[in-house]
C-alpha cells in the first residue's frame, strides 16, 4: 500500500497560538536559539490503490474542500517515498 | 505458535504458565488448576488475573468494605445497593437516581490528558448501564506541591482531559476538589463522578438469563490498549524515578461516547435490552463473566466476531483488551434487528458474539476451538479474599501528641496580624479561587444546572415541571485522616453531608471512593480498617447508606503511602429547586448567624499547615447528632424562606466560609467576636457541624425560634453591609484586597 | 398557528434540547431536524445548535457542513430563510461558506466557560430585533475554538456593512479578532454567535433571561412576515 | 535560516480518534480507495543558526521531552530543504 502526506498549516499572517506557545516554553526549557514555530496537522493516508495522478487529483481534493479550511490554512500533498 | 485450547491444556498439564508475570501468586494459581480441574489455558490464565487482580476482586478490602451493607442504615430510598455498577436511590415522583465515584489515579500520572479523560468515561457508562441518562459529572483532584515541577506537568493535563472528555460528552461539571499536598506528589488523585437519572421502572442489571438470547458486542473496535492495565496499574507500585512499567496507555474518543449514550438510551426506550453492562477494567474479561455469573445459566462466546482495530491481537489481547468506549448487551433474538438498526442510526459498530446457553459455564471459542470453559462465578465474584495484617503505626501516637496548641505554634494576635493570616489562608493554594481549573469546563450544557463551583453543592434540575432536584457534594481532608482514620473518614462525610443541606436538599445516600497506599503495609492496612468502620459508623447514624463506591490502593512511591484520602460524595434531593440556598451574601442588611459550638480546634487545620506547615494533634471532633440537627436547620431554613445564604465551614473556619460568600455576592461583612471566644479561634477553628447563615430581618425571630427549640446554638456575629470585612476592634479588610489575594493563584503557579 | 423553528441534531451536537427549550419559551414551537434527514419538515426558521458534531477532530464543523441536512440549510439560508448558528452551529456556518472567515482554537489554548457580556451592534437581522440599540447582554460562553479570524478586507467589509452583530465587552475571552462574538451574512438572515444565548432563558440555570432576545426577535419577524 | 521539520504521530497500536473520523467521513463525501488515515502534528522549527549536528541533536531533544508525549506518540525530526 502506498502513504500519500498531506500536511496543512496556518496561513502565515493568521496568528498560531499553539506554535507561539510552544515558541515561548522552549528557552525555559533550555532549548535556545529558535526563532520561530508553527504547529499544523500531518494526515496520513493509506492509499488502496496505486498512487497515480487521479489519485493524488482526488486527494488533492479531499485536501482543498475537507481536510484543510482555505480560508486559513495551506496545505500540501505529497507521496511518501518507502 | 499453537493454540491453547481447552483440549490443549487438558494434554499439557505440565506446561510452563506465565501465572506470576500476570500477578497471580502461587497459590492463587494453585486454586484456579483446582477449580478447572486442569491448567487453564492462556485466556483463561488471562482472565483469571486480570478478575483476581486487586482493582477488579477487591481482595484486600473486601472483609472491610462488608461493613457498609451489615451496618447500612434501613433506607426506603435504595432501590438497587452495592454490587451492581452503581447504586440507584429513589428522589421520589417516580425518579430513580444512580451516581457514582470511582478513582483513575495510576493512568492518570502516567499521561494525565489521557488517563483523567478515560477516568470520566468510564463512570459515565457506569451509570449508563444502570440504564439512567448521564446527567452532570465532579471531580475530585489531589495534587503534589502546587510549586512542584510535576505538579505543572500533570495538572493541566488532568484538567485539560476531565473538561476535554465531559465537554465534548455534554455532561455540565458540577463540583469537585482541588487539593495539593506533598504527600500525592508522584500519587496525584482523579476521582470521577457521575449522576444519572431515570424512571423506576428502566433500572437494568447487569446480568444475562435466557438461553438462547444474544450477546452483543457494540461500540468502539477492540484494539490492543491497556492490555494487562487492569493488573499492572492498579496493582504495582511505582518506584521514585517514576513509572516501573508503561502498559500501553488508554486513549479515549468521547465523541464514540456520546453516541454510545444516545445510542443506548435508544435501546433502553424501546425495551429491547435485558441485561447490560459496560466494558471497563478487565474489558470483555470482566463483561463477559459477570454478565454470565449475576444471570442463570451459561455463556457462549465467539471471540473471533469481536470486531477489532488491530487484526494481529490474539484471543488473550481481545479478552484483557482495555479499548474504551465499548457495552455488552443481552438482547432477546427477535429483537436483535431493532436493536442493530438503531446502532446503525448512531453509527454505533454493533455485533451478536454470542449467546446465553442452558449449561452452567462460560464457554469461549477462538474460530471454533474451546479456547475458555469455566464457571464464570469463579471468575467474577468468588475470587480470592484476603486478610491482610493491620495494626495501629507505631507512629500514630507521636502524631497525635504534636498538637498545636498555642505554645508550641504561634498564634496571630494583633488586628494586624489576624488581617494577614485571613489574607494568607485565602490566598493558599488549597484555599485559593478554584475559577482557572472550573472555568474549563462546561457547566451549563443540558441546561438544568442550578448550583455548580464555587457552591457548597453541585444541584441539577432533574423535572422542568414540578422542579424536583438532586444535589452532590464531594469532600475527603487527607490530613485529618491521617492524624485518625476512623474520625477522618466521619469528617469527610459530615462535611459532604453539611454540604448538600446547606444548599437545602436532604442528603439520602452515599458513595465513596476510598484511596490509600499498599495493603501489604500494616500501617496502611490499619488506616484502611479504621476509615471504613467509621464511614460505615456514621452512615448508620446519619441515615445515609452507601449505595457503592471504589477503592484504590497502592498509591504510594516506594514505601511512603499518600495520606490515607477516602473520598465522600453525598447526594440529596430537593423538591423545588427554586428554594436552593446559595453561598453568597447578596443582600445589604441580613443578619449573620453562626451555627454549632466553636472549640480551639487546629489539628490538621489549613492555618497550621498554611502558617506553619504543621500536621499533628487529633482531627476536630465529631458529633454526628448534632450535624444531623444542624442539617435539618439549614433544610427548614431554605424551605420556610428564612435564610437567603448559607455556607458551611471546613477548611480555615469562618474566616475562609465568610470571605468566599462576600466575594461570591459581592457584599461585605461587620462582625463581632462573640462573648466567650478570642478573635483567633472564631475566625480559624475548624470544629465541625457548623455553619454560617444570612437571615433577612424579617426572618430574625422565626429563624432564632426554630433554632432554639431544636436545640441548635445560633448565634448572632454580624451583618451584612459595606464593601469590607470588618471585625469591630481588630480589622477591616476591603473586600478588592481580598479578591486581589484569592483569585489568579492557580494561574500564576501554573500559567 | 405559532412559528416552527428547526433544531438540527447532529452526532455530538450537544446544547440541540437546550436550543429547543429556548424556542418554546420564547412562544414558537421547537422541530427537531435530524442530520441524515435533508427534509426540513416546513419549518421557517433553522438553529444550528452547540456541541463537537461528528466529535469535531479534524476541524469544528468541518464533516458537518457535509451532511445531507446541510445542503437544504444551506439552500434555504441563500433563499432567505432565517439561520442562527450558535457556537458549533456558528463553526458549521463558516466551514459551510454562509459567513465568512473562521473559527480558530482560543489563544489561550483552553476551553473557557464563563457569563460574558456582549454588546448587540446590529439590531436589524432576523436574529437580533427584539433588543435595543447596543443592547448589553450577559449571557455564557463556553468553547475551545471560538476566535474569530478573518483577513483584513473581510473585517473592514463586515464592519462596514455592520454586520457585526455581537461583540465582546470588558475580555475578549478567546482572541478573536477585533471582539467579534457574532457576525451575519449581508442579508442579515443567517447569524453566526459563540456565545450561548439558550442558556440564559431563565434565572434559575443561567446568569439570567437575556439571552431569550435572539429567540422573541425570530418569532416577532416571522410573524410580523 | 534553516527550517527544521517534526512530525508527531500517535503509535500505531494507540487509537487515534481524529484519524478515524477523517477516515468515516472521506467516503461519504465520495473520497473511496483510502484505506486508513492517522492525523498527527507538525512542527516547523526555525532556526537561527546553522543546522549542524548539535543543533538536531537539540532539537530532537526537545522533540522527546516536550514536543512529543512519548508514552503514546512517536517523532521524526528532519531538515526541510529550501
Ligand atoms: N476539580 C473541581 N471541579 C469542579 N469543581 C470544583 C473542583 N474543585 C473545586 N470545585 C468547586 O469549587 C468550590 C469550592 O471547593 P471547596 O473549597 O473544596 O469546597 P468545600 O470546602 O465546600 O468542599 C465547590 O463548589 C467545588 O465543587
Ligand atoms: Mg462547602
Amino acid at each position: 500500500m502506498a502513504r500519500v502526506v498531506v500536511d496543512v498549516m496556518l496561513k502565515p499572517e493568521i496568528l498560531d497560538p499553539q506554535g507561539q506557545a510552544v515558541q515561548r516554553a522552549l528557552p525555559r526549557l533550555g532549548f535556545t536559539g529558535i526563532a520561530d514555530v508553527r504547529q499544523g496537522k500531518r494526515f496520513e493516508l493509506e492509499l488502496e490503490g496505486p498512487v497515480d495522478e487521479a489519485a493524488l487529483a482526488r486527494i488533492r481534493e479531499a485536501a482543498e474542500t475537507f481536510l484543510a479550511n482555505t480560508v486559513i490554512e495551506d496545505f500540501t500533498v505529497r507521496v511518501e517515498q518507502p | 505458535m499453537t493454540l491453547d485450547t481447552v483440549k490443549h491444556a487438558t494434554g499439557t498439564p505440565e506446561a510452563e504458565q506465565p501465572w506470576a508475570a500476570l500477578g497471580l501468586k502461587a497459590d492463587e494459581y494453585a486454586r484456579i488448576r483446582e477449580i478447572l480441574g486442569r491448567r487453564p489455558t492462556g485466556a483463561e490464565l488471562a482472565m483469571y488475573s486480570v478478575m483476581w487482580s486487586e482493582h477488579c476482586s477487591y481482595k484486600s478490602s473486601k472483609v472491610h468494605l462488608k461493613q457498609f451493607g451489615e451496618k447500612a442504615p434501613a433506607s426506603d430510598a435504595m432501590l438497587v445497593g452495592i454490587g451492581e455498577n452503581a447504586g440507584v436511590v429513589d428522589v421520589g415522583q417516580g425518579y430513580a437516581v444512580t451516581f457514582k465515584i470511582e478513582s483513575h489515579n495510576h493512568p492518570s500520572y502516567i499521561e494525565p490528558y489521557q488517563g483523567a479523560a478515560t477516568g470520566i468515561g468510564g463512570i459515565v457508562r457506569d451509570i449508563l448501564a444502570m440504564g439512567a441518562r448521564p446527567v452532570a459529572v465532579m471531580d475530585p483532584l489531589r495534587f503534589g506541591a502546587p510549586d512542584h515541577p510535576d505538579t505543572r506537568r500533570v495538572l493541566p493535563g488532568i484538567v485539560a482531559g476531565i473538561g476535554g472528555y465531559g465537554n465534548c460528552l455534554g455532561l455540565p461539571n458540577i463540583g469537585g476538589e482541588v487539593v495539593f499536598d506533598s504527600c500525592y506528589q508522584g500519587n496525584p488523585l482523579v476521582n470521577a463522578l457521575c449522576v444519572g437519572v431515570m424512571k423506576h421502572e428502566d433500572i437494568h442489571l447487569a446480568q444475562a438469563s435466557g438461553a438462547g438470547n444474544k450477546v452483543i458486542l457494540y461500540g468502539a473496535r477492540t484494539g490492543g490498549d491497556g492490555i494487562g492495565g487492569v493488573s499492572v496499574l492498579a496493582s504495582e507500585t511505582f518506584d521514585a524515578t517514576g513509572p516501573a512499567k508503561r502498559p500501553a496507555v488508554q486513549v479515549g474518543d468521547p465523541f464514540q461516547e456520546k453516541l454510545l449514550i444516545e445510542c443506548t438510551l435508544e435501546v433502553f426506550a424501546e425495551k429491547l435490552v435485558l441485561g447490560i453492562q459496560d466494558l471497563g477494567g478487565a474489558g470483555l474479561s470482566c463483561a463477559t463473566s459477570e454478565l454470565a455469573s449475576a444471570g442463570s445459566g451459561g455463556m457462549r462466546v465467539e471471540l473471533d466476531s469481536v470486531p477489532l482495530r488491530d487484526a494481529t491481537l490474539s484471543p488473550e489481547e481481545i479478552l484483557m483488551s482495555e479499548s474504551q468506549e465499548r457495552m455488552c448487551a443481552i438482547v432477546e433474538p427477535e429483537k436483535v434487528a431493532r436493536f442493530l438498526e438503531i446502532c446503525e442510526k448512531w453509527d454505533v459498530i454493533a455485533t451478536v458474539i454470542g449467546e446465553v446457553t442452558e449449561g452452567e459455564r462460560l464457554e469461549i471459542f477462538w474460530h471454533g476451538e474451546q479456547i475458555v470453559d469455566v464457571p464464570p462465578r469463579s471468575v467474577a465474584h468468588d475470587g480470592p479474599t484476603y486478610q491482610r495484617p493491620f495494626a495501629r503505626p507505631s507512629w500514630q501516637d507521636a502524631l497525635q501528641a504534636d498538637a498545636p496548641t498555642a505554645e508550641r505554634l504561634k498564634r496571630p494576635a494583633s488586628g494586624e496580624e489576624l488581617r494577614a493570616t485571613v489574607l494568607q489562608l485565602a490566598g493558599s493554594p488549597n484555599q485559593a479561587d478554584k475559577s482557572w481549573i472550573t472555568s474549563q469546563y462546561d457547566r451549563y450544557v443540558l441546561g438544568n444546572t442550578v448550583l455548580s463551583t464555587p457552591e457548597d453543592s453541585g444541584m441539577v434540575r432533574i423535572d422542568e415541571e414540578t422542579n424536583l432536584g438532586v444535589a452532590v457534594a464531594t469532600d475527603g481532608n487527607g490530613r485529618y485522616a491521617k492524624l485518625d482514620p476512623y474520625t477522618g473518614a466521619q469528617l469527610a462525610l459530615a462535611e459532604a453531608y453539611r454540604n448538600v443541606a446547606a444548599t437545602g436538599a436532604k442528603p439520602l445516600a452515599v458513595s465513596d471512593c476510598l484511596n490509600f497506599g499498599s495493603p501489604e503495609d500494616p500501617d496502611v492496612m490499619w488506616q484502611f480498617a479504621e476509615a471504613t468502620r467509621g464511614l460505615a459508623d456514621a452512615c448508620q447514624i446519619l441515615g445515609t447508606p452507601v449505595t457503592g463506591g471504589n477503592v484504590s490502593l497502592y498509591n504510594q512511591t516506594g514505601d511512603v503511602a499518600i495520606h490515607p484520602t477516602p473520598v465522600v460524595a453525598v447526594l440529596g434531593v430537593i423538591d423545588d429547586v427554586n428554594r436552593r440556598t446559595p453561598i453568597g451574601f447578596a443582600e445589604e442588611g441580613q443578619l449573620v448567624y453562626l451555627l454549632g459550638d466553636t472549640a480551639d480546634e487546629f489539628g490538621g487545620s489549613a492555618w497550621a499547615q498554611v502558617a506553619h506547615d504543621h500536621l499533628g494533634g487529633l482531627p476536630p471532633k465529631l458529633d454526628l447528632e448534632r450535624e444531623r440537627l444542624l442539617a435539618e436547620v439549614l433544610i427548614a431554613g431554605s424551605r420556610d424562606g428564612m435564610v437567603d445564604a448559607a455556607h458551611d465551614l471546613s477548611d480555615g473556619g469562618l474566616a475562609q466560609a465568610l470571605a468566599e460568600s462576600c466575594l461570591r455576592g459581592g457584599k461585605g461583612v461587620r462582625l463581632v467576636v462573640p462573648d466567650g471566644l478570642n478573635a483567633f479561634t472564631f475566625l480559624f477553628s475548624e470544629s465541625a457541624g457548623r455553619a454560617v447563615v444570612s437571615v433577612p430581618r424579617s426572618e430574625e425571630l422565626r429563624f432564632t425560634e426554630m433554632c432554639g427549640v431544636r436545640g441548635l446554638p445560633a448565634t448572632r456575629v454580624g451583618v451584612v453591609d459595606g464593601d469590607s470585612i470588618d471585625l469591630q476592634g481588630h480589622f477591616t479588610l476591603p473586600l478588592a484586597e481580598l479578591r486581589e489575594a484569592h483569585t489568579g493563584v492557580i494561574e500564576a503557579l501554573l500559567g | 398557528m405559532s412559528a416552527r423553528i428547526g433544531v438540527v441534531t447532529f452526532p455530538g451536537s450537544l446544547d440541540d434540547r437546550d436550543a429547543q427549550r429556548a424556542v418554546r419559551l420564547a412562544g414558537a414551537e421547537p422541530v427537531a431536524l435530524w442530520h441524515r434527514d435533508q427534509d426540513l419538515h416546513q419549518v421557517d426558521a433553522v438553529v444550528l445548535p452547540g456541541g463537537f458534531s461528528y466529535g469535531d477532530y479534524l476541524r469544528c464543523g468541518a464533516i458537518s457542513r457535509f451532511s445531507p441536512v446541510m445542503d437544504s440549510v444551506i439552500e434555504q439560508a441563500r433563499a432567505g430563510m432565517p439561520v442562527l448558528g450558535i457556537c458549533n452551529g456558528f463553526q458549521v456556518l463558516c466551514e459551510s461558506h454562509l459567513l465568512p472567515g473562521a473559527l480558530t482554537r482560543n489563544d489561550s489554548l483552553h476551553f473557557v466557560c464563563r457569563d460574558q457580556r456582549l454588546r448587540i451592534e446590529n439590531t436589524g437581522t432576523a436574529w437580533t430585533s427584539a433588543y435595543v440599540p447596543n443592547a448589553e447582554i450577559t449571557v455564557p460562553l463556553k468553547n475551545g475554538e471560538g476566535r474569530f479570524v478573518a483577513d483584513e478586507h473581510t473585517l473592514d467589509q463586515l464592519e462596514a456593512e455592520g454586520r457585526v452583530v455581537a461583540r465582546y465587552l470588558d475580555v475578549n475571552p478567546n482572541g478573536s479578532y477585533r471582539d467579534i462574538a457574532g457576525i451575519s451574512n449581508a442579508a442579515g438572515n443567517v447569524v453566526g454567535l459563540m456565545p450561548h444565548p439558550e442558556h440564559a432563558i431563565e434565572p434559575l440555570t443561567g446568569p439570567g433571561t437575556e439571552g431569550l432576545g435572539f429567540f422573541a426577535s425570530i418569532l416577532k419577524q416571522l410573524v410580523s412576515a
